[in-house]
Order: C-alpha cells, then structure tokens, then sequence
C-alpha cells in the first residue's frame, strides 16, 4: 500500500516543473499565445525530446514507456505554467492507440506521436454535458470495405494545430466506430474559433464525405464503445491533472498576495474573511489531488473503478477551480481583474476546464448512476 | 403600508414614462455621443440631470419619491444614464453644495449639470485599498497654493477626465484628521495618467501619478482637515439597491432566455428541476433587494437617518452575480470558452462587486455598525 | 408609498413582544408544552380577550377588524417566542371563512373563533411539497343533498387542538369543495402525533363517511381552487411570520453570545469566521421581513400578487431559516445543543417550518411557474 | 504508487475477516453489556485492543498498515468498537506508555487493555472551549499531594467513569509552561458530576467540580509544567479519517435508500435530477476523505510526521454532515417535523463536528500552519 509518488516521479515533477519555470514563464506564455498557432513549434520539438509527448507509450515505438502517474505529475506541471501546447490531446491520442490500436496501427501512428512529428486531436464530443457515448452524430455509410463519413464536431480541443484526429461515427446498422485518421485528408475541415481562455486553441470539425479505410479504424461495435470511454476518462484524468496545477497556482498567488498586502494594519491573511476561503480552496486542492491519484492509477491497474473514478475526479475538479477561480479574484480586490496580474490567466483557465471532457452536471449524473441511483 | 402613489406622483410617472418614450435611445447606441447629446439636452431641459439637488444650486429639486420614481423607470426602460458625469454627480456635486463657497459653485456646478464636464475621483492608493483613510499623497502648502506629491490607483475616467475630485493628506499624524479635499485640474503640470486594462482588455481603470503638482488653495473644498466629512457626507443620499434590483431583474430575464434554449443533461434545461429552483432563488432574491430598497427609501422619506442599511443590498449582490453567471456559463456548456456576452462579464462582474467596497467590507460593516459586534 | 408599519401596528407590536416576554418567557414554554394538550387554555383565552385571535375578523362578528399585515406583526412575536398555541390555524380558518364564506357560514363560524372559543385546523396537505391544489385525495360520494368524505391527511397542524376543521375534497364528478365542520363530527378521528418541535402539536385526520351537509360547504369547483390557493398562501405568510420572530429570535442570542463569549483573549465575534455568518443572517432576516411585509400586503391589497409573493416569502424564509438554525448551533459550539440552552428550541422550530404550508422546494418551482418557466 | 497488499497483509486481513465473522455483534445490541463483553473477551485475547502500542507495554504491537487494515474491516462490517473505553485508549494509554513510571504503566495499564476500567478526561473548562491553553483548575502542591480545585465542563462519561486524566494549572504566570497533568480517581472527595443532558436529552455530558480534591504527586503523568507535552504527544497517533470516510459511506447509503423510496416535487425523487446531483457531489467528497485519508497513511507509513493533514478531513467532514441531513430531512418532506433516525442526528451531529475542535479552528489550522499565513 503506498498512495504516493516513487523517487523517480518525484524528480520528473520538479524537472518538468524548472523546465516550465525557465523555458516557458508567464510573460513568455502571454508571448506565445498571441502568435497565430497559439504555441511554441520550438518549444514542443524540446518537449518531445524531453519525452513527454511520448510518456505512456512503450519504448520500442520511441516512447518513454511510462505509466499514467507520470503523465499527471507532468500535466500537474504544465496546467500550472498555463504551457500553451497540443500536449494533452497528443497524449491521449497515443494513449489510447497503445491500449487499445492493432499492431500494425500502432507501428503507423506511435512513432510520430510520441516524436512529436504528429499532432493530436479527439473529436469525440456532442455537448459538454453528455460526451457522445451511444450512437456518435457524424453518420457513416459502406464505401467497397471503406467508410464515407459526414458529420461536425464541435469545440474540439487542438484542433487547429492537429496532424491526426480521432473521430466516431456511426454506420447505418448504428453501430459504432472509432477511426484514427491524418488531418490533412480531404473531407477533412477545421475552423479554428476563438476562445476565452488564450492558452488553449479549439476549432469545429466538419467531415465531409470522408473516406475511412479500413486500416484507419481502430474499433468497431461494443469494443469501440469501450475505447470510446476510456479514452474520454483519460480526457477527464488528464483535463482534471491540468486543473490541479491551475489550481495550485492561483491559489500560491493568493496566498502570497495574502501575505503581503496590508490594509488596515495588517496583512489581509490575518483576517479570517481572508483565511478561512483560502483553507477551504487547500482542502479542495488536496482533495482533487487525492481523487486524480487515484483515477490516474485505476486507468492501468484497475480498469473497471476508472469510469467512477474519473467522473468523481472531474465533478469535483471542476466545480472547486470554478469556485477557487472567483474567489482568488475577489480575495485580490481590484488588481485581481487588471490584464497585467496573472491571476486573470487562470481564472480563464476555469472557463475553460469546466465543460472540457464533461462538465460537472455529466459527471455528476456519472457517479449517480455508477453509484447505484 | 402602502404601495399606492399620489395622484402627483402618478402624473410625474407619466410624465417620465412620456419623455422615455419620446427622447430614449436604444442600449447599442448608449455610447455613441451624437444620440446621447440629444439626450442629455433633453435631460438638461427637465432639470432632471442633478434632479435631487436644490433648486437654488441649479438642480431640480425632485423629491425623493420623484427621485425613486425617475430612476425606477429609467431603468426599466434601460435608457442611458442621468448624465454624461456619473462621477460628478454622485460625488463633487452633492460635495460643493455642502461644503463649497458660492465662488466654487459658480464655477463648477453649471458644467456640471449641463455635461460639459468630466470628472474622476482620487481616492484609492496603491496601498490603501479597502482602508482608504491610510492615504498616503501629501499636499504642502506653499503661499497661496498646494504642492501635491503621491499617486491614485484605480482611478476610473482619469484619462477623459479635466478635473480630479481627491483626498490629500496635509498633516500624518492624524488618520482622519489630517485629510483634505481638493479639486485639481488635469492638464496641471506635473500630472501623469497611466491606463490600467482590465482582464478582457478594456480601458476604464488609470494610475494617476501626481509630482509636484501646483494647486491652488482656493481649489480646497472644505477646510484643511475636513476632507474625510467631505467625502463621506457626499454619500448620505445613498443607493437604495432599487435600480439594482431592477439590473438584475433583466439579467434574470436574459437568465431564463438562455435557459430557455439551453439543454442540461442531453434534456432541455427548462425540465430540469435544479433549474427551475436555481432561477426561482434569484428570483425570490432580487425580490429581496428591490423590497429591503423599498424599505429603506421609506425609511428616508420618513426622515430616518439611511446609515448603514445600503450593506444589505450591496452584501446580496455579489453572491448573486457570482451564482447567476456559474448557471449561465452551465448551460452554455461547451460554447462557455469562446467568447460571448455571459462570458465577458462572467469575467469583469467581479469589477462591479468589488466597486462597491469588498464583500469582507460589507460584511464588517453590518457586523460591527449594525450588529455591535467587536472590531477587528 | 410607504411600505411600514403604521404607529399603531409599531404599538401593537411592542405591545404583543412585552405580554409574550411577560407571560410566556422559554421556561414557561418548557412547561406549557410538557402538557399533554401542548398549550395553556388560561393564556389562549387571555389573547383571545386581547383579540389576536379574532385579529382580521370583522367587528360585527366580535374581532378586531384589522388586517394582514396588524396579524404578521403579532405572529412575528409568537414565534420570537416560540409562543405554544393554536394561533396560526385559528387565524387563517378565521381570515378565509371572513372573505370566502356565505353571510350564514360568517354567523355560525367567525364569533366563536374571534372569541377563541373555537380552535381551527387545516387540513388540507397532500405533502409538504406539493399542497392539494387540484384533485384532493379526500373522496365524496353524493349522499341526497350531502357528501359522505372518506380520505386521511398528514401531519395537521393544530388537529389535536382543533374544534372546528377546513376540509378539501373531490367528488364523483372530480369537482373539488372546500368544507369547514365541526371537529366532534361522528367520521372524524384525530390521531395525535409526537413532534422533534413540541411548541407545535399535529395529528393525523382521517375522515371515515363524514357527511358533509350543504350549509358546510364554502367553495366548490374553480370558486374552490382558489379559496384553497388563498388558504394555503395565508398559511405559508403566517408560517413565514413565524419564522421572521423565530429567526430574529435565534439570531439575537446568537450576536449576544458571540459578544460575550471570549476566546484567545477576544470577544468571538470580533473574529470574521463569526462575525461574517452573523452579518449574513442578518441579510436573510432583513430579506425575509420585506418578502413577508409585500406578500401580507399583498393578500388584501393585490390579490393578484399574492401567490407570486406569498412563494417567495416561503422558500427564502425556509431555506434562510434552516440554515440560521443551524449556524447558530455551530456558533455556539458545544453549549448550543445542551438541552438547557434555548437556541436548540429555535432549530427544532426550523425542523417544523420548513415543511409548513408547502416546503422550499413546493415553493420554488411555484417562483418558477409563475416567473414563466 | 500502488493500492496492492503484501502477501502477509492480506492474510491478516483474512484473519481479521474471520473474526468478525465469527465475533461481530448486530448494531442492535452494541450497548447490550452482555453480548459485549464476549467481543471484549474475543478482542482481548487477539491483543486487538491496544493493537497500536507496543508489546512490551501489553499491547498488540500492530504495525500501521495492520492497525489501518483492522480498523477499515471492523467500520465496514459495523463492529463494536474496538474496546469499551475510548477515550481511554486514545488518550491515556498513550500518554502513560510515553510518559509514565514503571509503576504507573502497571497500576492502569492492564485495565484499561482488559476493559476492566472507564476513563474521561478533562480538558475543556466553561471559559476556555476551543482555547484549551486557557485553562484555569489549579492544582496547589502540599507535600505529597496536590489540592485541586476548579472545574470541567463537556466531560464525557463522567458520570460512568473511574478515573479523569486532566490537565490542571500548577503555575499560573505560564501559558503552556503552568500546565500537569494529573490522573485522578474520581471517588475523591470534593469530585462532583452535574449532567448535561444535550438536546434530545440524551446524558453523555457532564459538568465536574473540584473542590479541595486531594491528588497523590504520584498520580502526576510527566513533570510539573509538562501537561501540555504529555496530552499533546497522545495526539501523534491521529485519525486519518479513513474510517470516517466509511462511516460517511454507510450513511450515504441509508441516503440512497430514503432516495429511492421518497417523491420530489410530486414525483420519485429519484427522477429529480438536482437529487441524484447532491448524492453524486456526497460520494466524491467522502471518496476525497477516504483517499485523503490514504495519502495521509502514506505519508505515515513513509515515516514523515503526520503533522495538520487531519485538519483537511475534519474540515470536509461538517458541511458534508450539515448538506447530508439537510438532503435527508427535505426528502422525508412532512415527516420530518416527527422523531425518527434522521431527525435525530440532524439535531446532534453539530457534536460530532464540534468534538473535533470547531470548523473555524479547524480552517485556522489550515491557514495558519499549512498556509503560513499570520495568526489572528
């Protein structure tokens, strides 16, 4: 029994979290998310030489053949430098295709991902609050032994930047399929739109007639539906190790800020008005920790608690960022909603994280159900 | 009890209700100068810009139910503001009246009531937020003039500004006591303004640097000494919370639009029950601030004094706006992170909340005047 | 516009706080409600002759001819006090029989009950949340010109008390009647129930082949509904009333603990962790006393507010309430849930507002409804 | 990181297991004396109670992740506690094997292993609550005793109880420096229990004077001014909230339960959406505690001082308990005004959470040691 991270993991964490300090600060970040791409080419070609494009996938593919504990120390890090890069979806993309892809798919795909030559994405999502389990929107019908797919996604998160995406459709018997394909095909649109949070880039997916072959697809039928939802609690797992990083950051600079203003003969801190919130966002910090640990865990060694413990993992992330985001504002006063004071940074990271990969109300409605109600 | 107007107060609301219809402009025009011109000449006719203040400053006079009744249909009619000076008129108006010479009404208040002045206020400090009594910008007096040193933070309009209504420390020792109100004008030399952003860029918000900026001592509202009277006396017509209340009534309408269209859960919103409930809360809420106003507004028409009960309204507000937009940007769902109108202010209402004095100081407030709790 | 008290309502309340301070301090309330009956015969014919009880009857029927708003001040002080009596049940059977009933039913009901010499009851609920309006599951077949009810219902406040009852039914033809008769009828059974709050006493009425002459009858069909709507709100501003007195009550205690009380060398209520939950009830109270003064207004002035008032009053003040009660234990720390100490009486009283005459959750969606959702 | 057992832990679980099996009581008969003392007589000779302590001082010697492991089976399957004198156990066994003489460890500490002996403890006066360091019962040295006089409020089990282990002022200038502690058997003369029933007038409360009360020096546990050492060292063993966490599931199942048969809005409350929400949001805050908890463990298995993580728990734990019933209470619907299980904690659970030292207190800890920031 030890719920905690090995020695190794903890020189990952705090390697990534000076590489993050150094390469990539604040104003950096501000630097890089104005340039069209929203992202360093530079700096993610270091991070893949870093390994962490290719974390969870298996050594003889070129990756670093490490689990999913690394992979959230490692998100912990880059949720709280706000590091703009397609890493998340990259990740999963190669997560699921190492789990759950043919040998042949995996010789395709694996060596780009984890290089970082290939960019993905998971064009997987209906709405927020119900991630498309069931029968998928983009409709498919029988082209010889290939698929011609028709269908858009929406929001869907690095799209803009993508070299490869992950898409779902359904047949005409509504069956479902899962297909991993370039993003360059024809038939193949991304409009990139605009968002809140400057740090994440999203664009709509529309397939128009695409031809899937047969070799693109990665699952099909009840097996597609399995992969369909690991990969969406990965998406959770991962979103949720993001928040927590975000999280630890505004909350270090409010209490900071805590510490240091001085307003009627004391720091602000002493005041419980000031205290207490600031305990309340620690407790659900450790609690977010506790709930991703062992998410993060159960994705490897205990697949059948993952879906349970994604969805507590994510409801309850979500809901403390979004509440942490409002209160580090309000606790900072004025400052708090200038453009120059990082804290706004974060709070847009919340608007962000809340319906990525489903927001509370799904995953509440999750843990519902899964719990018996 | 009685919610029932006289046969005056009626007409006066037809009479409001017949200028609305006539002279308001639509909210997209509200800031395009050539339609608020008209509006505001309009206003200026009415005497109904500084309608509060006595007739013999040039103001109009208005009762306070007139008062009530005007700003409760500008309102509803989401017609633009009272005035160009929103400044101005809440703060160095009611100030000159109390505490200025006849020379200095002369030469202020007639710009004023015709917007043809802008005016900012300097009270904030970058060390002295929510306690602005510890200010720290000094003037020394030289001969017939004031030399002021230091600088005001959040100074809203200061870049649109031509005076600045502020508080000067002319003596340390004494925390209240050793503050002065002046009235400097903006393009004095030495004075230097600094746009402050805010979160999705927009400009209101300025550092204001002051280096030796020569004032004259007939600038000076009130006495040396006086300044924390003057400014404190200038709120005692304070808000009510009703035009708040009536804000947020059509936020609550836009509110339910949304949830209207929305779904939760693969269903439309509208069936699920939490909210329904969480919409009716707000409702039963804003309620709540629109009666505690009216409580309060009869508390002055009776002659009490208004002391400390605004806190109620004010405390009410920003839980409000916080849980308001948390449901919005809900049942927006994925469409929440690109940029809308719910998003934009879900992320400047904290400017709003935080305006009117913290919500720690709300609180305080009513624990400690109200409640007679020990101060902290 | 003038939304106060009048002089003589500020009189009649002070008047009303100093007899219930005088005569009906917490430790007489302990021993009153330590009787089977659970209120004191003597002091209800002394606010019988002080006129409460006939407070919004007119003077030709022996009350006082004062109105809604004269009846809140005087319940905002019973349930300061947690004054144990069958007041608020008398009251409404008097103020809906005083507006709906014929000039014979106003002759045969509203002297006795301005006198105090009948006690009323309601017993109109289905359950807490969702009042009886529409079918009631009361059931009457046509017996000649009269009804045979048969039906039960919960939780009446009052009922073991009561002399005379309000009864809602449906007949064969899904027409509802509202019905005010004796509480001795042969057909009537009340059956006392234990309460957590002992200053209010209920009990179940089960009607067995109560006939129901025609001179009984108040309302029937869509005169009906609404007289049972009106009653119902009546009960809930009563209910909120009380609640007002209760909350005020319990707070007070409260500040002047927190006052009194000294820890780490200060006065607890200097601390903000106490300070700000004192201010915030404070809010609540506020906000209850003019959600409750409008829908009182309300119900004789402007009718067509009132069950748009009369609901929000009700669920702010039962959620409000339900949290003061609570809070206040908390801020008591252990003192506050010894039996010795009064406060606990003010949360068993929360225990029983909250469903009275509809509970929050009846309430809101009404707020809803009528709000055009 | 890994969630698996050794080989020899699972075994112990197993043993564990069948004990229970064989031992366990119904939850109907855990204040049944008889039924009780078997499982007593079966725990003793497992050396489960005391398993912590180690076997030199009589003890069970259990390593921490055996202690985790029996005390997770034992809330799981609702057993009896594990021993009949609680505070006892927690406390004053601790206390003496760290800081007793040979001969006070055998004059109470076989009783108290073989549930021969009840203690209480008196820490809490009327004036120093959360403030324990303000204690005022003082304790007058007179050759080879102590008189005590003064007086405990909040004692549990007094009234049943043959011994108090107390802290007492021996030097009053001091704050922690004045503080003993001394073991006192409560048949001395000049000792006085008065109930204090709590609100369903349930005794487990009690007020304890001490008048003149004669104290053998041989009963102080430590030197003189050590008290607060010696009690504060008993806490090095803390809770992790594990089992708190199962208790809180075992209720979030009876919630489920009420769920499933209780109407909502006129319909099965089940259907109602914000329901099945609030139960969700119940579950990953008691799995949080749990796995808090777990992350705790670690820490402690790993050797590192346990230091404040119990706050986090303790914290989560009272709004958890306040939402719960308030859930409950509203699905019972009218019901709730009639005496039943969850009427009545939802009137004494504040105990629970107040026993734990009060949520303000515990946010202080959190703030203050954790975060760093200034005391108040």
């Amino acid at each position: 029994m030890n719920f905690g991270l090995t020695e190794e993991q903890e020189l990952l964490h705090s390697e990534a979290r000076k590489f993050l300090e150094e390469q990539s600060p604040l104003d950096e970040v501000r630097r890089t998310t104005s340039n069209p791409e929203g992202y360093c080419p530079k700096q993610w070609k270091t991070i893949a030489e870093l390994g962490w494009t290719g974390l969870v996938i298996g050594e003889k593919y070129g990756g670093a053949g490490l689990g999913w504990i690394d992979l959230i120390v490692v998100l912990e890090e880059t949720g709280r430098a706000l590091f703009p890069s397609p890493l998340i979806s990259t990740l999963i993309a190669g997560s699921t295709i190492a789990d759950f892809a043919s040998d042949a798919q995996k010789e395709r795909w694996l060596p780009g991902l984890a290089s970082g030559d290939e960019i993905g994405a998971l064009a997987l999502l209906d709405d927020a609050s119900a991630p498309a389990l069931g029968a998928a929107k983009p409709r498919a019908t029988r082209d010889g032994d290939a698929f011609r797919v028709s269908g858009t996604r929406l929001h869907v998160i690095d799209a803009p930047n993508a070299t490869s995406i992950l898409i779902a459709f359904t047949d005409d018997t509504d069956a479902l399929h899962l297909a991993y394909v370039p993003a360059a095909t024809a038939g193949i649109t991304v409009e990139p739109r605009e968002t809140v949070d400057r740090t994440r880039r999203i664009g709509h997916v529309t397939l128009a007639n695409l031809r899937v072959a047969p070799e693109d697809v990665l699952a099909s039928g009840d097996d597609a539906q399995r992969v369909l939802e690991s990969t969406l609690d990965r998406g959770a797992v991962a979103t949720t190790a993001e928040i927590l990083g975000a999280g630890t950051a505004i909350h270090a600079m409010t209490v900071q800020y805590a510490k240091d203003r001085v307003q009627f003969g004391s720091a602000i801190g002493r005041y419980q008005g000031v205290k207490h919130p600031l305990a309340e966002m620690y407790v659900d910090l450790e609690s977010i920790r506790s709930l991703l640990y062992y998410a993060a865990w159960a994705i490897e060694e205990k697949p059948e608690d993952a879906p349970l413990a994604a969805s507590r993992a994510k409801a309850f992330a979500t809901e403390a960022f979004t509440d942490i985001g409002v209160g580090a504002i309000q606790l900072h006063g004025a400052v708090g909603y200038t453009e120059e004071y990082d804290v706004q940074l974060y709070l847009k990271r919340s608007k962000w994280a809340r319906p990525a990969f489903g927001d509370e109300i799904h995953h509440l409605e999750r843990v519902a159900r899964l719990g018996g109600l | 009890m009685d919610f029932h107007y006289t046969a005056e107060e009626e007409a006066f609301r037809e009479e409001v209700r017949a200028f609305i219809a006539e002279h308001n402009i639509p909210e997209d025009e509200h800031e395009d100068p050539d339609a608020l011109e008209g509006w505001h000449q309009a206003l200026i006719a009415k005497k109904w810009i500084g309608f509060s203040w006595p007739k013999e400053a040039g103001g109009g006079g208005g009762s306070l139910i007139e008062q009530f009744i005007l700003k409760e249909e500008m309102s509803e009619a989401r017609a633009p503001a009272l005035g160009s000076d929103f400044m101005g008129l809440t703060w160095v108006g009611p100030a000159l009246i109390n505490h200025g010479t006849e020379e200095q009404k002369q030469r202020w208040l007639p710009d004023l009531l015709n917007c043809r002045s802008i005016w900012c206020t300097g009270y904030s400090e970058p060390d002295s937020g929510s306690d602005l009594a510890s200010l720290k910008t000094r003037a020394v007096r030289e001969g017939d003039e004031y030399i002021v040193t230091g600088q005001k933070i959040w100074t809203t309009l200061a870049h649109k500004a031509q005076w600045i209504f502020m508080l000067v420390r002319t003596e340390s020792a004494d925390r209240y006591g050793g503050i002065t109100c002046v009235l400097i004008d903006m393009k004095s030399p030495g004075i230097e303004v600094n746009p402050i952003p805010n979160l999705v860029g927009d400009h209101s918000f300025n550092q204001v640097f002051f280096n030796e900026v020569r004032v004259p001592v007939a600038n000076r509202l009130g006495d040396e000494g006086q300044g924390w009277r003057v400014v404190m006396g200038a709120l005692a017509n304070e808000r009510t919370g009703i035009s708040e209340s009536t804000t947020m009534v059509q936020q609550l309408d836009r509110l339910k639009d949304l949830a209207r269209r929305a779904t939760r859960g693969g269903r439309p919103a509208l069936e699920d029950p939490e909210v329904r409930r969480q919409i009716a809360r707000f409702d039963c809420r804003i309620s709540a601030m629109r009666l505690n106003g009216m409580r309060h507004l009869t508390h002055q028409l009776k002659g009490e004094l208004p002391g400390t009960e605004t806190s109620v309204n004010k405390w009410l507000r920003g839980p409000l706006e916080i849980e308001m937009h948390d449901l919005a940007l809900g049942l927006l769902g994925p469409e929440a992170v690109e940029p809308g109108d719910w998003q934009r202010t879900s992320l400047v209402f904290h400017g709003t909340v935080i305006g009117g004095g913290s919500p720690n100081i709300q609180r305080n407030i009513i624990g400690e005047r109200i409640l007679g709790l020990p101060k902290d």
